[in-house]
């Protein structure tokens, strides 16, 4: 499993991806948790509910399952344009 | 077409690329968005943005059929700028070409709107002190 | 700027006169018009465009000012030609320059929907056989 | 006082304009009564209410008065853009 981080997340991880290939998350909110864990800084983020989740490059907004293949994103709002 | 590129375009060559395959076309409307020297209220010394190439290219190519369906366009293209831009470049071209003007200009406004919702770009500014990510106003 | 003019214009061109003179523009709209192979299912061979030149000069400086005070524009530019146009030439460019895009979107269709409507100008289309004086739909 | 004709107008009246320098029309409505004499195929396009009327380019709807030195402009609904 491939996540992805931007824009300010990646100032937060310190790394633009990272792959989890042993006991990944099994869903968003399992995710969610890990990340937390890891990144403390993130949780006041993820608690306000502005970050936005893409599994495979599509939108997610329910608590989808995630496989060990699909790619994550986890982004702030976007500001292109 | 969707382009996502670093390099900048010239506005008139892109329009002629697509109006010369169809003699149809009556009404073109553009949007440019550019790199302003100042926004909130600070100085603006560079822009960079960052995009997640596979998906905003996914998300534009998305819109982009939606709109030539719903305003039946006879083509449409988008191209959006990434890497370091200065003040004064251009960042976003969005071009709705139709047989008349009510579907060129009602498709331009609904892909702006929808691309600076959606679409994964993150534009950072810089400025004479410091540096802060943007945050869109709608 | 208003300009009446015969010859064709560089829409890249046009822009870039203006936008180098403001840094602080964030949103360019444009409309283009061309003239189109086929109208009321006739196929057209060659547009003629006569002009009232002082009057459509004089109305449109008035729907650019107009336009200017009511969105805060930066700049406007609108361009007319006139004469014996081809099937692909450009007719006409609105270009709404603004610090936001709402504004330059909405003043770019209100000077559009003006021009059909009020400013002097008469097409006639010349077809395989015969030709006739256009009256514009809305 | 002079008239000036466009689009097919011009084809009706065959000319580009006129002037009329004595015993000129008084108010548009004199005008109109003059036209549609010189002019009989105008008649019926004057009864439509179709025409639009510019005094010194500015246009006109009222039954306004005319004075010597006024360029004044007959033509059909515009078509440009």
């Amino acid at each position: 499993m491939k996540i992805k981080y931007f824009a300010w997340i990646k100032d937060i991880t310190n790394k633009d991806y990272e792959e989890i290939n042993k006991n990944h998350p099994k869903n968003i909110e399992d995710l969610k948790k890990v990340l937390n864990s890891h990144y403390p800084d993130l949780k006041k983020h993820m608690n306000k509910n502005i970050l936005r989740f893409a599994v495979n490059m599509e939108y997610v907004s329910t608590n989808k399952n995630l496989n060990s293949s699909d790619e994550i994103a986890i982004f702030p709002p976007v500001s292109g344009g | 077409m969707v382009k996502i590129q670093k390099k900048d375009f010239d506005i008139e060559k892109e329009v002629q690329l697509i109006k010369n395959q169809y003699s149809n076309i009556g009404a073109v409307s553009l949007f440019i968005g550019y790199v302003r020297d100042f926004n909130n209220n600070m100085d603006v010394n560079l822009l960079e943005i960052e995009v997640y190439e596979n998906m905003a290219k996914k998300e534009l190519s998305k819109i982009r059929e939606n709109a030539v369906r719903k305003w039946n366009l006879i083509d449409c293209l988008i191209i959006h700028r990434y890497g370091k831009l200065k003040v004064n470049d251009k960042i976003v071209l969005v071009a709705s070409f139709s047989e008349h003007r009510k579907d060129s200009f009602n498709s331009n406004k609904y892909i702006m709107d929808y691309l600076k919702k959606n679409v994964p770009f993150w534009k950072k500014e810089t400025y004479s002190k410091g540096s802060s990510w943007v945050e869109n106003n709608f």
